[in-house]
């Protein structure tokens, strides 16, 4: 979308990943978002995560709906396929190309606009199936694109520019999420790399359906005095509860985590998570508590983030539905035919 | 007018009652005797307690429409003796439950009432009120059996087909028929005037409903992701498909599927999951109805302008918005034609009956693939779910699917760089690449404004340059889509041009007509846009009657806009009551424009 | 709908309500439903209802989506005006309308398929704004009308007639619902009227958004052993938490409660409802509480109701707008132009 | 070919920099001394950074289109300097921010670049980075006044009125405005040949744009209930109807209001909304886009059947799909025209400028209470977004709306029963009640089969008769739907016919073509379905140029199908690269045409 072109020089110092590729590999088209725009360090940290997991850019497919979060799969890795798809409907979208091919990874990018109030449905309804896939939402509790009308994750009591204060009860997106079982939950900030790019990494790599819900303020419509999803409103307000630590397959879990506060978990390709729970009393695995612990905090104006729920138990939605391994868009269509002659015996059937 | 295998015969019950099982067999067995016969459903939009009728036409000659005469009534409905009454032919018989005296039978004179007490008779011979309502039904069949000199043995062997191992029931259900049978041949003149003599016109034949046909070709075409919604009068096709996957599409050694059927929370969803997997490359369907089309308006602008193929199955009832569900209709040519905002139109085929509903299913694959678009198949309730006899259906084993131009890993290697929207072959179809299979393939996919490279852009010209290709698609899509269907009876100058469902009722009229002289050319569009075949058959004629099942003409009006045909040549004659066609109403009506021609 | 004329007898022994109309004046067509359906039991619970609650039927609004639920507004309140809308989206319908007429009561039906499904985006939104409503979901876990597929509210492991039993997580209406901040939230079930008329007394009576979830079985699809939504598994598993009273204006609360488990609240129309805990561990009071409650019991395969959380205290849409208290509908045109000349100076501004 | 008063000027920033306010300051005080402007933005589809254009055109004759030539650029965008010099019309002037030196500026000799020193001006002369960027602005407003020889008083008297109290700000304002104008006076010959010179043809006229003149236009109508979702480009409408609200609509002793805005959840919600309160007999609206409307297909197709009333404004942008949502089109045309399954027709209004917005917006409600019907009104961004010079809109006090049939109590209390949908006078409308207003106004509204007393049905001839009705009250509308706007030129055979925003492109385009000796004559639709006078209008001529900005002729579509005008008399003229229409393209077209026919 940018009239700059971008450099393509070569960088023969910068970090290269097991796949030989630096960063800057992994990076798309010049962000077109505004300057100090919270988005784009999301992007960042997307970056770096895909990085440091070393993914083969074009075996991940990077999906969104539309808004100045859904334009962000244009800013990394350009070598993914992308699909800027149609307002509200990046689930439905990324559930039928998950349907067809298994196989690749998903990570879709959403705004809460786009999750919140159109796509409401779609995204409740992708998290019943558990989809495997990682579903950010760049949370502004604004309509960036559309010039800054109230989302539904505004929350109540929160000022616009100009105007009266938002009086409707927000959607909270991890509440949501946990009362319909996403089975791995996490709340963030952008301006949190160091909390951020490990929970991305383990929505990546979680068998079923990973939610992050992403605070990312606005700097042109949502960052004044009075917003509550401001820079300064969110960093004052913002609690760590439970971190994690990303641990790739071969490495063995090495930190010294004190005792009771770290909880291990085993992903499906053999890398850990490992969750350090800065509250002791909270409980990552138990919907029922970790609700009740959310909303009371929040009746408090607290944000609490971290990754506030785990469950690698669950089945996938091919794994509910019994499919093959083999990608559905990978088999010959020639095999997926009755046998040759086998009309004539059903025909028979309706005679 | 009833005679030798040329009856109609209509069974008015109640819905939930189980009336349909004995209603097959009626029919199943007429059609073993080797006549041809129509079987057609009426039946409300709810599901127990409301009156339904099930038509049986018996047709020696194969006729495929419904007739407008009524026969023989089977009237086992209280709620609608009187409506079914008046219903029947004069000439015809009325058949009726005279277990309770019904003294309003006797207003017509001109047809035969013929009590039987069927309540009564299987009263005394069942146990238990579910086992008596159902055997009532099936004491009909025997009765009609009867009436109309069926075959015992075919009923017998049908039984014993449906029952298997059950012996039990195969008795119990001969009785019932034996009872019926019975009662009629005792107390009337058995057979009627009008009845069933055997003949060998139902070889090669199969009877089956569009939605199993159309589901049959969704299997066959290799179609593993299907996302849909549930709604009437589409729903049978996806049960017809999950049940047909469940017995080829299950490895058996594992257990594990090659197919998946996502039912979506609605038909939003539905189309967005057809294109995310279609975008995959997987061939990917959704059937639908008048209401989830208008859902889906959004997402097919976005696969047509991005260029995804998705196949939708619209089996069309009748609108507008919630409108008639369980009746039939072509009223959505227009809605499907232009679906969404913006200049777009699309690909439309119609199939005129179950048979054609199968070719034409793989055919939409292999159409929407080649072309990158959406394909939509008009077929409607009548095809979808009544009971049509038609030949068996072919397939060639030795069937290539076209995949379209889709650019493999090794393509990909031997390429400097990929661009998605070239027009590198001047047919307006430029190449995709599937997500995973080679670095180099990958592009962005928008429904936003982008240029022929792939890349978002915002410039007027850059952006009317792809517009402006896929107009040249549309011109190569005119090619390759179905021909027209085109009969010659003589070189007149009038003809009768009609579409789908339309293709029976027509077909009998041309016959009727021509028995009255009137010889008229015939032309059924199978597809839109309409290729050359379709326009110079429109330009040879001076009169076209067109016939459609829908208030506001909207064939015509593609015909007026595609191929730029003259109205006033064009002469509309429009069904749209909720009924099937019927010959008599082509016949009347262009008897009824030619008077006014001739007159003016 | 139906082919039966309906008796038009009077029956002069008939009790009377205030307006002197008898229940008989509450009914509607006959049902086309099928014999035994659950949503015919609501239909009667409406009905002595709004009898009891001397409605004028004209003063009532009844609005639907489509399904064999949002059929029955047909079956009640022949004199009321009704709306049966398109699939899903009853209530838009009920907002608009609403937001056009403060005055009338508004009752909602809708089914799971029709709320949980395609209508779960409106279904939420509607909560969120705190509308002025009485919704009933009348529950039977498939979709009656298109023959029996499962819908969103499908418990998992529920069997269907034929074929595997559900694996999706279900969609919980009182728990979405108390997520997202509903003002007066119960379950019940269609069999249990006794429970079932007060609740939607207090439900019409309730100034916002008032939801009841009401399990109403499907004899024709969904009342099989193995099915979890049929008469005898929503018998066997059935407690009542929170009971409650409904106590007419005038009248004083007589009853002897237990001490410490009854809890009277005013309705804005002087009625009282008073609260029976029959746990008294229960806080109908407290969201954060009442879903870790609702939660753990449903786990352990309680189907846990009554009326669930009430909270007078938020205002009502209209409210949280500051609207006028005339309805908008009935402002004469002439009032709501600038006054005489005012366009003169509007466009002195344009020059 | 720029001269005094007939100037273009184009300035080329980025958007976010708040360049708005100062172009609008420049477009004021041109308007100010009397000369007619036209404003237009091209602006991206984000927020903040990338190139955006102002383009004022100084058109002594008033004219209404953009011009296709830039005489005057003011490149403050150095991303865009060489895009923008290629430009500039031969003869033209690129004024540029000379604090950096752009060698490449010399390329064009036909061109005069004068250099100015912005940048280091505002920072020699104010404090703070958001301040030096805002008064970099201003000082090129100052630079151009002194080209243009603009009048300072003016100016100033502008700063007066905007910041009214803040005298600081007037003064720094004032301060930049120097800082330019000096530094042009001294530095090149001032003013340049083309300026700009007082007149007095400004009277009565106000500038305004379309989405602000529709508000206004529903808030005189009583709109009470104006439900919506954001969209590009039709956001400002709701925007601006809250503002007037705000104003009017607040009851100043209890500060509660007499309106409701609902941000819905999606389109769908929006036009739920709108009916439901339309049914309540509120009038209620709602404003969308492309994508929005696909995506209330459903609810229109119910709204027509169950005959709800429901304003829709359609801002049309550049589709299909997202297409390019800040550039602007009428390709929603057809879509709307027959949206929603099954058999449906609507009525769409065309207003072509903003002071039509504000009649058209009170006509539609007037037209959708009096049709029981949904009333589209097709702007578009060009319209809506842009600065239209129009004549003061006239307010009639005594207007009286028209509520349509709508029965009131006391006319209730006289009756013996009321049904919804009997056409008692003929005229296909039938008669509605308001729920809540008497006991025997109830009645049952529906999206499924009825009959005409409102009862549902399935019965073929009872839903017939329902939807043939719709058919009557459809030329009912016909007859009261605004009349187009035509001009004869002189008696002869050929005419240019368009819609909306196409108006002032064409009216400019007559002129020219006049001068050339080509007198056409000229049509303007203002609705569909199209009256006897455009209708007739069609049939008098043997060739009519059709201008729409869509590229598939989608009002010629209408008028083949609507009153089946003869395609071949129909010549399209497609102008649909996002930009908006230019009388140049017109009379190239028409041209190119007539030389096309002399040829063949
Ligand atoms: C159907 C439809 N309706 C409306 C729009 C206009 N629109 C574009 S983005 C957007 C909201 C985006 O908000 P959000 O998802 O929060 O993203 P943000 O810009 O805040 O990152 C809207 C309403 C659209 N593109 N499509
Ligand atoms: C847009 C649309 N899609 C699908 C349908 C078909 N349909 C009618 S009712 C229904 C489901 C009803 O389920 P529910 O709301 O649970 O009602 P129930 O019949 O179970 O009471 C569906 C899918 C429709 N009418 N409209
Ligand atoms: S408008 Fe807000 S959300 Fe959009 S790019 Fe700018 S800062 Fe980001
Ligand atoms: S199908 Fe089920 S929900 Fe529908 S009427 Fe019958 S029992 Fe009730
Ligand atoms: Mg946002
Ligand atoms: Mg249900």
């Amino acid at each position: 979308m940018s009239y700059i072109a971008k450099p393509k020089v070569s960088h023969p110092k910068l970090p290269k990943n097991k796949l030989g590729l630096t960063e800057r590999d992994y990076e798309g088209s010049v962000s077109t978002l505004c300057a100090g725009c919270g988005h784009d360090s999301i992007t960042s940290a997307i970056i770096q995560a895909v990085f440091e997991l070393d993914i083969e850019p074009h075996r991940l497919a990077k999906i969104s709906g539309i808004g100045c979060s859904s334009k962000t799969p244009t800013y990394f890795m350009s070598e993914s396929h992308g699909f800027n798809s149609v307002h509200g409907r990046m689930p439905s979208v990324t559930t039928g190309a998950n349907a067809a091919n298994r196989d690749l990874m998903y990570v879709g990018v959403s705004g809460d606009g786009d999750s919140l109030s159109i796509g409401a449905g779609q995204f409740v309804h992708a998290i019943r199936r558990n989809l495997n896939m990682c579903y950010l939402i760049e949370n502004n509790g604004v309509y960036g694109l559309t010039k800054g009308q109230f989302s539904a994750s505004a929350d109540i009591g929160s000022k616009p520019k100009k105007g009266l204060a938002n009086q409707q009860e927000p959607i909270d997106a991890v509440s949501t999420a946990l009362s319909l079982g996403a089975t791995y939950i996490g709340r963030s900030f952008s301006g949190d790399k160091e909390q951020l790019v490990p929970l991305i990494k383990g929505a990546m790599l979680h068998k079923g359906f990973a939610l992050l819900d992403i605070i990312s303020p606005c700097v042109t419509f949502n960052d004044h005095e009075g917003s509550t999803k401001s820079y300064a409103h969110t960093r004052q307000f913002y609690h760590h509860v439970v971190d994690m630590d990303y641990i790739p397959p071969a490495k063995e879990i090495k930190a010294d985590y004190e005792k009771g506060s770290a909880m291990p978990i085993k992903l499906h390709d053999g890398s850990k998570i490992v969750l350090r729970k800065v509250d002791k009393e909270y409980d990552p695995s138990s919907r029922a508590k970790a609700f009740k612990y959310l909303r009371e905090r929040s009746n408090a104006g607290e944000i609490i983030t971290g990754l506030l729920y785990v469950n690698e138990g669950r089945p996938e939605m091919h794994d509910l539905m019994g499919n093959v391994d083999t990608p559905l868009s990978k088999l010959s269509l020639d095999s997926l035919r009755p046998p040759d002659g086998e009309l004539e015996r059903i025909l028979r059937g309706y005679r | 007018m009833a005679a030798v295998n040329d009856v109609v015969i209509k069974i008015a019950t109640v819905n939930g009652t189980g009336s349909a099982s004995a209603n097959g067999l009626l029919r199943k067995a007429i059609f073993r005797m080797g006549v041809p016969v129509v079987g057609k459903n009426f039946f409300p939009s709810n599901i127990q307690g409301l009156p339904t009728w099930y038509e049986i036409r018996v047709t020696a000659d194969g006729y495929q429409a419904r007739s407008n005469r009524t026969d023989l009534m089977v009237a086992m409905n209280a709620q609608t003796y009187a409506k079914d009454m008046a219903e029947v032919t004069s000439g015809g018989w009325l058949v009726y439950d005279s277990t309770w005296p019904r003294s309003q039978l006797l207003d017509r004179e001109d047809i035969t009432v013929l009590g039987i007490p069927f309540s009564k008779l299987c009263n005394e011979n069942f146990d238990g009120v579910r086992t008596r309502i159902l055997m009532k039904n099936i004491a009909y069949v025997g009765a009609i059996a009867a009436l109309l000199d069926l075959d015992l043995e075919v009923i017998t062997q049908l039984l014993e087909e449906t029952f298997g191992d059950k012996k039990h029931l195969v008795a119990s259900n001969m009785e019932a028929i034996r009872i019926g049978y019975d009662y009629a041949t005792e107390n009337f003149p058995c057979p009627l005037e009008a009845s069933v003599m055997a003949m060998d016109n139902t070889k090669d034949q199969v009877i089956m409903d569009g939605n199993t046909a159309a589901a049959l070709g969704c299997v066959y075409a290799g179609a593993t992701v299907g996302a849909w919604y549930p709604i009437t009068p589409s729903t049978s096709l996806m049960d017809s498909f999950r049940s047909f996957c469940a017995k080829y599409r299950v490895d058996s050694e594992t257990d594990k599927r090659t197919y998946a059927i996502i039912q979506a929370e609605d038909e939003l969803a539905a189309i967005g999951m057809v294109l995310g997997a279609s975008w995959m490359g997987a061939r990917s369907f959704t059937p639908t109805s008048g209401p989830g089309i208008s859902l889906m308006t959004e997402f097919i602008g976005l696969a047509y302008y991005a260029e995804i193929p998705a196949v939708i199955f619209n089996v069309q009832r009748t609108g507008p918005s919630t409108g008639m569900p369980t009746r039939t209709q072509q009223a959505d040519i227009l809605s499907c034609a232009y679906a969404s905002h913006g200049d777009t139109k699309h690909i439309l085929l119609f199939p005129a009956n179950p048979a054609e509903c199968f070719t034409t299913a793989v055919q939409s694959f292999d159409l929407a693939e080649r072309l990158q678009t959406p394909v939509m198949v008009l077929s409607d309730l009548d095809i979808g779910m009544n009971d049509w006899m038609v030949p068996e259906f072919e397939w060639d084993d030795e069937y290539v699917p076209d995949r379209g131009k889709v650019l493999s890993a090794d393509d990909l290697d031997q390429m400097d760089k990929f661009y998605r929207y070239l027009d590198s072959d001047g047919d307006g179809i430029p190449y995709r690449t599937l997500p995973g299979e080679h670095p180099k393939g990958s592009f962005f996919t928008r429904g936003s404004g982008h240029n022929k490279l792939g890349g978002y852009t915002e410039d007027g010209s850059e952006y009317q340059e792809v517009v402006d290709r896929l107009l040249l698609k549309w011109e190569t899509a005119r090619t390759l889509v179905p021909k027209p269907e085109i009969i010659y009876s003589k070189d007149n100058k009038a003809a009768i041009l009609t579409v789908g469902s339309g293709n029976g009722g027509c077909k009998e009229a041309l016959d009727r007509l021509a028995s009255k002289n009137i010889g008229l050319n015939y032309c059924r569009v199978k597809a839109f846009p309409f290729g050359e075949e379709v326009k110079g058959f429109v330009e040879k004629h001076e009169v076209i009657y067109v016939v459609e099942q829908n208030r506001d003409a909207q064939l015509k009006t593609l015909l007026m806009l595609d191929i730029e045909a003259n109205p006033d040549k064009l002469v509309s004659l429009l069904h749209y009551n909720g009924m099937p066609l019927n010959a008599g109403f082509v016949v009347d009506s262009v008897l009824k424009e030619m008077a006014k021609a001739c007159a003016a």
